[in-house]
């Protein structure tokens, strides 16, 4: 057996995208500057050189275009990965992920599949300028006929990517831009992926009390958890990993156990997932709850400028607070 | 120099039958066809003009939600249906009836979206036609996308006539303002693709002129993307078979993009929810009913072609005939059962909405218990 | 002191534009069709005519086109009112919504204002095609920047849009088309709102359970509330009124008194209002919650075709269902 | 006929002053301009110039996070610029620090947005110059709003040169790909707006030629539309002058909407995090460097205008100067607050926003408390 390798997330997406161009034919990847330049956090570095032009497509600068492409394409029969460049951006294409990509497969009676992967690299804390840093999951989320995922190492860059564009329905795939160079094992000949896409994973067990995170913010919640083992409290961290549809029961089941939830996003706390998590599990795990869900996440502000991004982004010090505050109850 | 002030004159339109049903001949567009092949022609027409018609009755006697009336587009829709191949696709807009008559797609499954009994519903790839789209400009970047595939799939430039493949992209001349039609011109021009966008100008957006869009005839914008773009009588079903065609040709042998304005006229209201006599002069419809596109292939037909009356009734018979049938099966369309909201939604469907669904059946199930 | 005049909720718009216009030379109406047509569903109705074409705006056929011409208005000073025509074509216009107008104001350090109105009509139970029907006020409450309300009857409406156009900050007004033909009465020359323009308001007071609705669930919550009478229970409903804020106070003060909530809305229930609502009441009236807050939504599925959109919807009977749920705990 | 096959030959682009300094005229573009004038114009370029270098160091050495140089377009900023009048209105996208300069925006509040100390912080009505917007294309429909409240207010056309107005909308050759910018166009023309759209067309979106959006010069756009376009030597300061000015003269009066093409080089990177290497030739950047647009004014001052050489030490003197204090206010910049997240969010803060305000506030205060 081939030893794991040691790869970067960003790696690890570059080599999902290459395993999934390699096996399939209608695989095609698109997107302003993926080509020759790689895209602005190269991930798809030389792809154009080893697929060619007409599969790894640096498009016109519109994202209307890049997903509304992508439907046709999809019609036509092919699989298209698209990149949106930042965050930010993705907003210009809005209607055709809302009310195209999502729902022609409903439309059509099942008829036509849409197999598309939009690849979007998110989250702040990268000193950016405005657009760059934003956390826009749960528009997605909350969009039915679209599946939202978002990996936090890179194994799950790898496989979750591979699963994405695998997927007969459409996948929004969020990338933690922050977390692009963290290095992980990830074992790439494994014939199958450890886990089915859409199943929240506990990272790390625990007893006292359940963080919830996902993408950026996983590495955030595990080093809380660890902090807090100082405070002798033994913090229960799960990656969601999948945002729609949410693995309710593993979190549920963690709640039973703990008593107590936090969830943790970079996203604006109103009717971030947050939200729904509270929702969901106030509401399956009623008796079991000790103290109300809590959640940390972005303040209900524009993403500010970056000299202040650190103290707007929950960090370990609001995640222990939250956690003392469900404690406390 | 001033950078203003320099009018281009108002262009000609590409015209092969006059109002008054006289064949004339364009010096650029010469049109081989037989008198056969023109009675096809006004049996599509007229047959889309009954169903259309029916439609609309339906709608009336509230059999339909909703009817958005081809009534005096017929030759603009006919002429292009008929110039594609059926290796072509076409992607309409919610007024093409009489495209999708041409991709013999099912009346009745039209009538059933208008119904309300599904959103769509028919397989764009059985009959090389997408679903309607209703949200106005989307399609023109799906056909440029599948555009994109038909290229790389190396159905464009063979030579091959069963293999070459075009897409028809339908747009109005309201839906001309929306960004995604000029992103897919951009899109189409940079590829280079095979496809055809097709702008029935109908004159108006519901309520709004097609001034409010444009001070320029809406085929010029087409050159300043890089490609042709010319304006055709779109009453005229043998214009817009003629310059189809070539259009099409074009695209299929490889020379890229082409829009084409068809010049027509919404006869009707903008949908049976509409009333135009709000916003409309009833002397602009008097206008136009002078240039009807199913009048004048009768006069050709009758004077020109010498076509007897019992051809013209045998096309009544078997308008009135498909009216009936389609006004049966449209009643007979069964609704949709309330658990059927979550068909489809996904090829997977994930546990979470299976969950749903089954709460759902449940609640259902105590109703019909307690006799609901 | 005049008479309160008897209107509909489409008369009562109408009404509140027209006062707008003539009072306030910087509104300006705009849209499609909200000309000679007087928009679709005629809520313009003679405002061209008596306030001229340059103030009431046939614009061509772009929603980001109207909302980002809105936007420059509005750097020069004036004070925007958008018609988007239906619901399900507010997307094209997302980007400029998302990231201008909400955005501009803290962009330039409070120099530039975004007094512009945003109105959609919103909602299903019309029997109309796909994209007519849908609710998306909760993409819009998730957006940090925005303000979001909506009203359920004639008074509001006038109010509550003259409140909106006279905000100096941006507000989205959703409009519940399927109530715009419903009557009540309102009294136009009151010197003031009957209440500030992010305040719930309990419609009904009750002591066995909360119901929080909005918009065009309010109707059908008050008759639920009315049905279950015969079964001697005394359901409390509140119209929420404002999506963004959320008058907070107003629903836990019910539901401390009550014990028991549930969140009634059209759009799909993942991440909707009721998401948010029910997030906040166990946080903040944990000990007070007899029972989870439950909530009544569309599936999250696309919005049906309209032959089946009357059991997609939630109505008394799956409101009333959820009330049985909450008190059989 | 065929659609296809008609090229349109590559056009000339409007040139005054030739890259080796020589004075030409151009039949429709006179341009009456003293020496002095040119030495102003002269000194604005060196000082944009040298003001973005300093933004280059700054970012290199940590005080900025990011910046986007317009070295090799200044010409084209400063024509533009120096061609408005205080009452007109400009639109930047986020690389117009040339125009910023002749608006007399402080380079240092520039600097902050890249800093990160804001996100954009002037006041756009204050030297009529707005917030740079990053979204590609969005400003240009900022712009044609704009101009339908300066058409509203009265504004265009009077004949009194204080008072009418025009708006100056900045985008690039790849933003031009947006929906947006083609919508600002429609609603432009559809308005007869006061607008002049200027985009500079640099070569390159980030690693993407201009090749990729457009396969005819982007002027040609205009016309499509219904308003005149035209390309003019976007490194040649007296062309963009001499054209802005007509096209802005013609929009005051009333005359509607214009495009104008600068056509120009992107010298540098796309922004600090860009390395250019992986996508473009250093031929190409060699061959533009023979074009560069101070050079050429510095060339006709020295040779045709007799200017001495202590002209030039005297700006060197001032661009150094300006360099230093940038320098020094730029790294004097205070960082914001955490609490200054929650102002200006809304002009009227709603309580469960102060709420969380208070409540952060608290946490604060609980770490200083701790001695955190
Ligand atoms: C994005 C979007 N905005 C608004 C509408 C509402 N709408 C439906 S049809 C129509 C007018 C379209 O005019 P045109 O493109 O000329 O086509 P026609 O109806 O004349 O065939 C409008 C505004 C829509 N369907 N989609
Ligand atoms: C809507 C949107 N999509 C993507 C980006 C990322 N982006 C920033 S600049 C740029 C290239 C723009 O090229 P061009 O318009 O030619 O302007 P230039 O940078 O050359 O001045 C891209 C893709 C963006 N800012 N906005
Ligand atoms: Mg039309
Ligand atoms: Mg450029």
């Amino acid at each position: 057996m081939p030893e794991p390798t040691n790869l970067t997330v960003a790696g690890a997406l570059n080599a999902a995208l290459r395993h999934r161009l390699e096996h399939d034919p209608k695989v095609l990847v698109m997107g302003m500057d993926v080509g020759k330049l790689g895209g602005v956090f190269r991930i798809t570095d030389g792809l154009q050189k080893d697929f060619g032009e007409d599969r790894v497509i640096d498009s016109p600068l519109g994202e209307s275009g890049i997903i509304g492409s992508a439907v046709g394409l999809a019609i036509r029969g092919y699989r298209p990965v698209c990149e949106i460049q930042f965050d930010g951006f993705v907003y210009p294409a809005f209607d055709q992920i809302v009310s195209q990509v999502a729902k022609i497969h409903n439309r059509s009676l099942g008829a036509v599949r849409m197999p598309i992967t939009i690849r979007i690299p998110y989250g702040g804390g990268i000193g950016a300028v405005e657009h760059h840093s934003e956390s826009p999951e749960a528009y997605f989320a909350h969009t039915a006929g679209l599946k939202v995922v978002t990996c936090s190492n890179p194994s799950d860059a790898y496989w979750m990517l591979r699963q994405a564009i695998d997927s007969d329905d459409p996948v929004v795939f969020f990338e933690p831009k922050r977390r692009y160079w963290s290095k992980g094992s990830l074992d790439t000949s494994a014939a199958q992926a450890p886990l089915p896409l859409h199943s929240a994973q506990v990272v790390r067990p625990g007893s006292d009390a359940t963080i919830v995170a996902y993408g950026p913010m996983v590495a955030t919640a595990l080093q809380a958890a660890k902090a807090a083992t100082e405070d002798g409290r033994d913090l229960e961290v799960i990656d969601l990993r999948s945002l729609s549809p949410i693995d309710t029961a593993t979190v549920v089941d963690s709640v039973v156990r703990t008593g107590r939830l936090v969830v943790v996003h970079e996203a604006s706390v109103t009717l971030g997932m947050g939200a729904e998590i509270a929702a969901r599990v106030q509401e399956k795990a009623f008796y079991s709850l000790e103290a109300p869900v809590l959640r940390v996440g972005g303040f209900d502000t524009p993403y500010p400028p970056s000299r202040v991004e650190e103290e707007w982004l929950p960090d370990v010090d609001r995640i222990l607070d939250a956690v003392d505050r469900t404690l406390a109850y | 120099m001033t950078l203003h002030g320099h009018v281009p004159p108002e262009p000609d339109l590409v015209q092969l039958l006059t109002p008054e049903g006289t064949r004339v001949q364009h010096p650029d567009f010469p049109l081989e066809i037989t008198d056969e092949e023109i009675k096809s022609l006004y049996r599509d027409l007229a047959l889309v003009r009954r169903f259309d018609g029916e439609a609309t009755a339906l709608q009336r006697q509230g059999e339909l939600g909703l009817w958005a009336s081809c009534l005096g587009q017929e030759a603009a829709q006919v002429g292009a249906g008929r110039a594609l191949r059926t290796q072509d696709m076409a992607f309409p807009t919610y007024r093409e009836h009489g495209v999708a008559w041409c991709r013999d797609v099912d009346p009745v499954t039209l009538l059933g979206m208008f119904r309300g009994v599904s959103l769509g519903g028919w397989n764009p790839n059985e009959n090389n036609f997408n679903l309607y789209t209703i949200v106005l400009g989307a399609q023109a970047l799906h056909a440029v996308g599948y555009a994109m595939g038909v290229t790389r799939d190396g159905a464009v430039g063979t030579g091959e006539p069963d293999r070459d493949t075009a897409v028809l992209a339908f747009f109005g001349d309201g839906a001309s303002s929306q960004g995604d039609v000029n992103e897919a011109f951009i899109w189409a021009a940079a590829g280079n693709l095979p496809v055809v966008f097709y702008c029935q100008n109908n004159q108006w957006a519901i309520s709004e002129p097609v001034e409010r869009q444009s001070r320029v005839p809406l085929f010029h914008r087409a050159a300043g993307f890089g490609f042709p773009g010319i304006r055709i009588d779109g009453n005229d079903v043998l214009a817009c078979l003629a310059v189809s065609r070539v259009a099409l040709d074009e695209a299929r042998s490889g020379q890229g993009p082409t829009l084409i304005e068809a010049y027509t006229y919404r006869m009707g209201a903008h949908t049976t929810s509409d009333d135009p006599t709000r916003y409309r002069l009833s002397e602009e419809l008097e206008t136009w009913k002078h240039r009807d596109p199913i009048e004048r292939v009768r006069a050709y037909l009758v004077r020109q072609a010498g076509v007897a009356q019992d051809f013209f009734d045998g096309i009544d018979a078997e308008a009135e005939e498909l009216a009936v049938r389609i006004r049966a099966a449209c009643r007979a369309l069964p609704d949709p059962g309330p658990l059927s909201v979550f068909d489809n939604v996904f090829v997977d469907l994930p546990d979470e909405l299976a969950e749903q669904r089954e709460g759902y059946r449940e609640y259902l199930s105590a109703f019909e218990g307690a006799g609901h």
